[in-house]
């Protein structure tokens, strides 16, 4: 187990360097971002000013050493337009993000889950035809446009719940977060049932298919032969064995949310980090686009090991070793 | 609800307490705002950039303030004069205080430009409005400001750069993103600022000037417009700015709206480029084989001029939302010309143009431009596309976000020069000064100099450099003014760059709530009152 | 354990395939999808043909012609009967136009990607060890960076354009395949007609070529479909972020996104038309995909 | 003795869109209290579906589409769902075949016992902790207390098929359906486990019905038989009567095809019954044949010579070497084999037999030690020309027919390959003509030729393995287990080609097998292995006449006995 996780870090710090080497060049390469900075209107001699300021005159492997040092000691380096430290700036907006990929992910299993093991168990009936046609049309619809879509009818026509934006906010438990608060409540709905239809779709799909893989299994044969109920069957021996694939995936789905949120937000207006990152993308704010990609990355990794222990808790076949097939 | 007095300390405490545990009921005294983007830091000296000015003029003040026209004020400096060829004297206001109760006096605006030229980190610094200035207090409420060279254009200068409290001079940029050292002597007082979620802002009741009505102002970044509208239509926010052109008509048919507009002066151009070698093939005749630029011939700038149809393009394309340009200033705004009119549309006059100068076979073009940056921007390219290519030069276009466009605008081209034939852009003049443009854009390109930055299509001519210098270094305004009109007109009809129009302005509220509006395509919040 | 497997009679099984094939064939969710993706198919080839104007000529698209309702006519006198776009566009033949590029977007990055990732899986899965383990190393970096943000950054880096889209979808997608490649043909790897074909002592090329890649491509038929869909649907958000296609040549996304910002106005004609192309084509799509997948898996099939 | 069971005229049929399949028509059978009865047939002979069919668990779009079920007075088909529930488990027990499969892997052995004590004896808490304890005793597990919290992935194959029998007697059921139980069984654990069944029976007066594929196991532990062919039961008796005397032609094809353990008989007797669609073998002449050009240049006397061979696998993966751990698979095997000659591998699943004919073809790769082929060292030297040469010259049958051929060919290009690939027939049309001979020679035809494997039966691939083995000319073959997934009438047919094609080409043949039966018939000389060694390596004859290892008698000792029919 030791062994793994340290095999795994060892691992994730190769791609987290290789990551921030393709970023970092590829940036580089787009525009400068001093044209997005400085007033047109400023002197000649203050572009140069700011150019030498971030270091910009310098070529780009000196560039990417200052980086690499300074990202060791955890510093990932000043964003260009807010001259605050990239990782404090993700920081100050990953609460909010994280709220809403927590709602959307709860949403996503709430409502995935039971849909999914009732298509999975009447896969011919009508209600398991339009449940999974229901899901086709959430894979299909693009995220954005439901969420225009829904601004459009929720708040304008119908005017039941706000636009855009977070809320009010509450401190409950040393958490800060707009669920604690009705307006909060009222501002996180159409965001979060935005990001989470996709999802929903996933955990609909995965949950039938997996529903109808175990059901076929002789286990499940046997337990009836012994005399189970079917209620016993689908509670004890359908459900654990379909929750330990889809809890795995979903713990890498989080990670999407978390990636995808980026859409939402912005239709949203909701300060995340996502409107951050495609701000920075926009504006070249490269600190923030580098520090942002690395921040997911580790995410992902450190999801994917939380998902590997998981596993081998949830799965008493499992043991984990230095290898991950 | 009005506090008289109040003790410096009891009010630090207040701010404090506010800042900690923040009150969010919504009283009637309380305006909600919607702002297509928010300032990037609270330090008004941390960066150059019109929504940070903008923003800053809510907290403090300036020496010189600017109406909606851009036209100077009164501000913490109550009058202004040149005493010689080389310096400005300016009176001070008498009792300003700062909003943490230290009085206002010139050592703090010396102080302020020490600070405001050199904030670390600054990704676009104040100090070309106090380079070669010097600052010389006389007494408490009198400062010399003395120039190397005849400069005219100080009060302007100094109606860019916001005062701070002496006692400040050395504080971060953090510290007045936290509230720590963020005291001006403006209408309102600054509460607090969630980055990319709101920003508050709360009445300052001891203002020298015209008190605001509003307790509390909450300020919301929402960057797409539609949303915006959204917004207010379901009641979330008060009021906004920039309704996107195409909200407009349900925005003026819907009962409660009220809609504010105005001519700005956001100029969009065409650049069309001029010199002897195309620098990339953007220009090719019929069989794709690259061919110098069409430009450098009046005529064909002219045609390109004539070919578009402004009138079209504001109705179409704008919603009503722009009117046609002929110049940078739009009527009635510092350096507009009586003499220059917008071209009216007129493509047969614009082919016989194109034949006339050789090209009747018609040639292909593309145009480049940015996306998202100005109002319509990409579509306003392809009407211009359509139009050009209904008189015979087969246009096509390309857009890309403002990063990637600006520096290959300005130095995508080998030996870092500008890299397109014909490229659309926008232009705002920040500091009112009527010169600012000419300098920038029309003056041949001399970059020791400070001249034509901005001149990225080779236009050049010695008359109207001449008449720009000239301008610049006569302290007699007036005197200055009818230059810069003067190399205007002669620019202008030569087509150095094509204006197309000057955006129209809008803000949009609830009924009750007026907006006093002008020239600038900013909203200044002390300028939103409710209807008596 | 010994591996027993009960030889049924053959005919029974084969009756059972072909039996599922004709079931699934002739079901209707199959046959209106099969039916829908052949007609948009056929849009999408023949736009020139049917479109009534080309919207991709600026010399023809007036601005005059902006945003006219359903059923208007235009200043040349044909009837835009979707209505037109903000630039002036007949929404009906920019839906067909769109669809094309679209269409061409997603097919092609699927097909790209799912070539380099057949390769890098195949090789991955036949020559295991390290090459398998650095192959995936780098297949784990790609996924590891979350999709939407890789397209958007490459977008920013390329500019827009039709070709760019597709690199930056193949890029996205490349890995998707590569790992489903190799899973499948990690498997077939240690079956028993390899170990014949090396036995044979033919060449690492030739087994890869003739017998792993048949073997493994089945799975990869339904990812493409199903990402081929997914395509259509990021390329839209691309636009609807900023980056993408030239305006000028509209893509079903760009026209959903462009046609957004007129909602309020009342011209829902030009994000609704091309909005509920999108999604019937990719509602078509991902059924066939799924129906595909029920096919040539013979375990789901009863 | 009283009627336990008694089915009266089962029909049992699988409707789809392109016809109905009769699954079982027309069955009768009775089972009394302590009586086994054995429900024998090949594959596809509708068996287990009997055995779903007692307790209604027929998966659609089975049906159940005639005949009564009588369960001592009760007519089962008469009974709703949920009395069903109270004869599952409780009156009627099931056994399935493959305990690695039967088992919900994400439970302990406990909870499943504890939660089917609950259901059907209704039994809680202690009393049915102890009720568990004592059924896992029953069925031979040590340490139940221990071995209750344990899952089922950490017992054995034989271990847990008892768990799963003592699942399927938690609730004192008075009959046991155990539906192939020890086919996923090796040898030595089969025998024990049918014992526990037989010791079973006998204790609690059960009535058992063992549906089987496999004589020995019916000849070992039934008291009555059965034999089902195509859906329907031809012959049902005494076991005794049935084994000695069989009336049936098809019994008497399945009897003759049956290997027998005690001598050698030169060839199966021809059994036409069974698999209808065969061709008539139309043999060529060989030696005037293409196949048989390269058959004079005998090099060498030694075919296959093997010196303290090696071979582990990494189990755990681990940085530091010493924390490996290793499963030595092979371990110093050595043994030669003369040209011309079968020598037999035999042993237990895991004992590494599959292992050394995969390192002698070179499938894999070599730790330590030689193998040369006609006295050419391949064993880690490198591939040049004359290596590959020569093993080209070691082709191998294996297995599973399914995955050996790949399905996406044609039998024509599966054939065609080694020919087309060293450029062997000169031309396309001379190549199709060998092609059309091997299937001839084969026993499939040359209208083989141009199907797919998926339109053949497992016998019939294994046919087309041959075919396309022989196609490189080869002069080893090596068979690994070429007919242990294969029906007893199927190995017969198989068995006789491969004796055929060794006699027609001097075919120097290693076999590997775990059935001792099919060894004798098959092999000159026989290794037998355990644990990655051999034990013993004698003549056919001397070793099953008289064993000098102990594991070889072991293995002789349990190896199941039709000995009472002759």
């Amino acid at each position: 187990m030791l062994a793994f996780v340290i095999k795994r870090v060892i691992q994730s710090i190769l791609v987290l360097f290789i990551m921030s080497l393709i970023v970092f060049s590829m940036i580089n390469l787009v525009g400068d971002p001093v044209d997005m900075l400085v007033n047109p209107e400023s002197l000649p001699e203050e572009i140069d000013r700011v150019r030498r300021d971030f270091g910009l005159d310098q070529p780009v492997h000196v560039q990417y050493w200052k980086f690499l040092t300074g990202a060791i000691s955890g510093d990932l380096g000043n964003s260009f337009i807010f001259g605050r430290p990239a990782l404090a700036l993700i920081a100050e907006r990953f609460p909010a993000t994280l709220e809403l990929a927590t709602c959307a992910l709860i949403l996503a299993v709430s409502v995935g889950l039971p849909l999914g093991i009732y298509a999975g168990l009447n896969p011919d009936g009508w209600g398991a035809r339009i449940i999974m046609g229901g899901s086709v049309l959430g894979i299909s619809i693009p995220t954005f446009w439901l969420g225009l879509m829904m601004i459009i009818i929720f708040s304008v026509f119908l005017g039941w719940l706000p636009v855009s934006g977070r809320g009010d906010t509450a401190n409950f438990l040393g958490i800060e977060s707009s669920i604690f608060t009705l307006d909060g409540l009222r501002h996180l709905i159409l965001p979060a049932i935005n990001l989470s239809l996709f999802k929903i779709s996933i955990v609909i799909r995965l949950t039938r298919a997996g529903v109808e893989e175990v059901m076929a299994l002789d286990f499940i044969k046997f337990a009836r032969a012994r005399g189970l109920a079917s209620q016993r069957i689908i509670r004890a021996h359908l459900l654990p064995n379909i929750l330990i694939p889809i809890i795995t995936v979903l713990a890498i789905e989080f990670g999407t949310l978390i990636a995808f949120a980026t859409v939402t937000e912005s239709v949203f207006a909701w300060p995340g980090v996502g409107k951050l990152v495609i701000d920075a993308i926009v504006n070249l704010d490269r600190p923030i686009v580098v520090a942002y990609l690395l921040f997911v990355v580790t995410l992902f990794l450190i999801l994917n090991l939380i998902v590997d222990i998981i596993y081998a808790a949830l799965d008493p076949r499992v043991r984990l070793q230095g290898d991950r097939q | 609800m009005k506090v008289s007095t109040l003790k410096p300390a009891i009010f630090m405490t207040a701010i404090a307490f506010s800042l900690g545990f923040s009150v969010s009921s919504a009283s009637a005294e309380n305006l909600k705002v919607a702002l297509a983007a928010e300032p990037t830091s609270m330090d008004p000296h941390y960066q150059n950039l019109t929504i940070n000015n903008s923003f800053a003029t809510q907290v403090y003040n300036a020496l010189v303030l600017q109406d909606v026209n851009q036209n100077l004020l009164p501000g913490l400096s109550t009058s202004w004069k040149p005493i010689d060829d080389k310096t400005w004297e300016f009176k001070l206001r008498a009792g300003v205080k700062f909003h943490n109760g230290s009085a206002f006096s010139a050592e703090d605006v010396v102080a302020t430009m020490q600070r405001a030229a050199n904030v670390p980190n600054s990704p676009s610094s104040f100090a070309t409005f106090t380079k070669g200035k010097t600052f010389k207090v006389i007494d408490d409420l009198t400062l010399q400001i003395s120039t190397e060279k005849p400069y005219p254009f100080t009060p302007n200068d100094m109606s860019r750069i916001s005062i701070i409290d002496a006692a400040f001079v050395d504080a971060t940029t953090e510290d007045f993103n936290t509230g720590v050292a963020s005291f001006g002597t403006g209408p309102f007082t600054f509460t607090k600022w969630l980055p990319g979620d709101l920003l508050e802002i709360k009445r300052n009741d001891h203002y020298w000037g015209s008190a605001v009505e509003w307790d509390n102002i909450i300020i919301r970044p929402i960057s797409d417009g539609t949303t915006r509208t959204a917004a207010l239509m379901a009641g979330d926010v008060d009021f906004i700015e920039r309704v996107s052109p195409s909200d407009l008509p349900i925005l003026e048919s819907r009962e409660g709206i009220s809609i504010f507009k105005s001519v700005s002066n956001r100029l969009l151009y065409l650049t069309l480029h001029m010199t002897d070698s195309p620098i990339k093939p953007y220009v090719t005749d019929s069989n794709d084989k690259p061919i110098a630029s069409p430009f450098r011939d009046v005529r064909m700038r002219k045609a390109v001029s004539l070919a578009i149809n402004r009138k079209a393009i504001a109705e179409r394309v704008m919603d009503g939302l722009s009117a046609p340009a002929g110049q940078f200033s739009p009527e009635g705004y510092i350096g507009y010309s009586n003499n220059l009119k917008p071209d009216l549309y007129d493509p047969e006059q614009a082919k016989e143009l194109i034949s006339a100068a050789g090209y009747a076979d018609g040639f292909k073009l593309t145009m480049h431009g940015p996306a998202g940056r100005y109002s319509n921007d990409t579509r306003i390219l392809e009407a211009i596309a359509q139009m050009l290519s209904r008189v015979g030069i087969d246009t096509s276009v390309e857009t890309m976000p403002a990063s990637v466009f600006f520096k290959r605008f300005a130095r995508g081209g080998p030996d870092k020069k500008p890299e397109f034939t014909a490229a659309m852009s926008g232009y705002a003049n920040g500091s009112g000064e009527p010169s600012h443009p000419l300098r920038i854009f029309i003056h041949t390109k001399q970059k020791e100099r400070g001249y034509g930055p901005g001149n990225r299509n080779g236009y050049s001519n010695s008359e109207v450099d001449k008449l720009i210098e000239d301008g610049r270094s006569s302290m007699d305004i007036a005197m200055g003014e009818k230059a810069f009109i003067e190399a205007t007109n002669v620019a202008m009809q030569e087509y150095a760059l094509v204006p197309i129009h000057h955006e129209i302005a809008t803000w949009a509220a609830r009924e009750g709530i007026v907006y006093e509006h002008g020239a600038l395509d900013s909203t200044f919040l002390h300028y939103i009152s409710a209807k008596k | 354990m010994k591996k027993v497997q009960i030889a049924s009679s053959s005919f029974q099984d084969n009756a059972k395939i072909r039996n599922a094939l004709l079931e699934n064939f002739s079901q209707p969710t199959t046959l209106l999808s099969g039916g829908l993706l052949f007609l948009v198919a056929l849009c999408a080839i023949f736009a020139p043909l049917i479109a009534p104007t080309n919207p991709y000529n600026l010399a023809v698209v007036s601005i005059m012609d902006s945003r006219l309702a359903p059923g208007e006519e235009m200043f040349d006198g044909t009837v835009a009967w979707l209505g037109t776009d903000g630039a002036g566009r007949d929404i009906l033949s920019a839906i067909l136009f769109g669809l094309r590029t679209s269409l061409l977007v997603a097919v092609c990055s699927a097909l790209i990607a799912l070539i380099i990732g057949l390769l890098v899986g195949l090789i991955a899965a036949f020559f295991g060890g390290r090459t398998d383990t650095f192959l995936m190393r780098i297949v784990d970096i790609q996924l590891s960076f979350p999709a939407i943000l890789v397209a958007l950054v490459l977008l920013a880096v390329l500019g827009k354009g039709i070709d760019k889209v597709i690199i930056a979808l193949v890029i996205v997608q490349w890995a998707i395949y590569a790992r489903t490649v190799r899973a499948t043909a990690i498997v077939e790897r240690r079956k028993e007609y390899i170990e014949a074909a090396t036995c044979l002592r033919l060449s690492n090329f030739r087994i890869i070529w003739k017998h792993l890649l048949p073997n493994s491509i089945s799975p990869l038929i339904v990812l493409a479909t199903l990402q081929t869909a997914h395509s259509i649907s990021i390329e839209a958000t691309l636009s609807f972020l900023g980056v993408g296609v030239p305006i000028t040549e509209p893509s079903l996304g760009s026209l959903i996104s462009n046609g957004f910002d007129y909602i309020l106005s009342g011209a829902y004609w030009i994000t609704l038309f091309p909005g509920i192309m999108l999604l019937a084509t990719v509602a078509a799509i991902n059924i066939f995909g799924d129906r595909l997948r029920v096919l040539l898996n013979p375990r789901l099939s009863k | 003795m009283t009627k336990l069971l008694e089915i009266k005229n089962l029909n049992v049929s699988f409707s789809s869109r392109l016809g109905t399949i009769k699954a079982v028509h027309g069955v009768s059978i009775t089972v009394q209290a302590g009586e086994v009865l054995g429900l024998v047939g090949e594959s596809g002979a509708g068996k287990s579906t009997i055995g779903n069919a007692i307790i209604n668990l027929i998966e659609p779009p089975g049906k159940i589409t005639d005949g009564e079920v009588w369960f001592k007075d009760k007519n089962l088909r008469k009974l709703n769902e949920n009395e069903m529930l109270n004869i599952r488990g409780q009156k009627i027990g099931m056994i399935f075949q493959d305990p690695q499969t039967s088992l919900n892997p994400v439970m302990t052995i406990g909870t499943q016992l504890l939660e089917t004590i609950n259901k059907t004896k209704k039994l809680f808490g202690k009393l049915a902790y102890h009720n568990a304890i004592e059924l896992l005793q029953s069925v031979g597990i040590e340490q139940p207390e221990a071995r209750m919290k344990a899952y089922p992935h950490q017992f054995s194959g034989g271990m847990r098929q008892r768990v799963v029998i003592a699942l399927a007697l938690a609730g004192d059921p008075d009959l046991i359906i155990a539906d192939e139980p020890t086919t996923a069984l090796d040898v030595s654990t089969q025998a024990q486990i049918l014992d526990l069944i037989r010791a079973l029976c006998i204790e609690r007066r059960l009535g058992v019905i063992i549906v089987t594929h496999d004589m020995g196991v019916v000849a070992n532990i039934a008291d009555r038989v059965s034999v089902m062919y195509r859906g329907s039961i031809v012959e049902t008796g005494d076991v005794k009567y049935i084994l000695s005397t069989p009336h049936h032609p098809y019994t008497k094809s399945l009897l003759a095809a049956v290997p027998r353990g005690d001598v050698k008989i030169k060839r199966f007797t021809s059994i036409d019954y069974i698999e209808g669609g065969a061709h008539k073998q139309k043999r060529i002449a060989v030696a005037e044949h293409w196949l048989g050009e390269k058959l004079v240049d005998n090099k060498s006397k030694v075919a296959i010579s093997i010196t303290d061979l090696n071979k582990k696998f990494v189990l755990k993966k681990a940085l530091f070497k010493q924390n490996r751990l290793y499963n030595q698979a092979v371990k110093d095997v050595s043994f030669s084999i003369t040209t011309g000659e079968t020598f037999g591998i035999v042993g237990e699943s895991g004992s590494g037999k599959s292992t050394v004919a995969r390192l002698v073809a070179g499938l894999l790769s070599i730790d330590k030690g030689s193998v040369k082929l006609f006295d050419k060292e391949i064993a880690n030297v490198p591939k040049n020309r004359q290596v590959v040469a020569v093993q080209s010259e070691l082709q191998m049958i294996f297995q599973d027919p399914f995955s050996s051929l790949n399905s996406k060919m044609s039998v024509e290009d599966i054939i065609a390959e080694p020919i087309r690939y060293y450029k062997t027939a000169g031309s396309e049309d001379k190549m199709k003509q060998i092609i059309g001979d091997l299937l001839d020679h084969v026993g499939l035809g040359k209208n083989a030729a141009l199907k797919y494997p998926h339109e053949f039966s497992g016998g019939q691939r294994q046919r087309i393995s041959i075919a396309r083995a022989l196609a490189a000319r080869p002069k080893i073959l090596i068979c690994d287990e070429p007919t242990s997934s294969l029906d007893v009438s199927v190995q017969a047919h198989i068995l006789n080609l491969l004796k055929d094609l060794q006699d027609e080409l001097n075919l120097t043949i290693l076999f590997i097998s775990h059935d001792l039966p099919v060894i004798r018939q098959m092999c000159d000389r026989v290794a037998v292995m355990r644990h990655g060694s051999i034990c013993e390596i004698a003549k056919t004859n001397d070793l099953f006449n008289a064993p000098n290892h102990s594991y070889s008698k072991h293995l002789l000792n349990i190896m199941p006995k039709i000995d009472l029919f002759a």
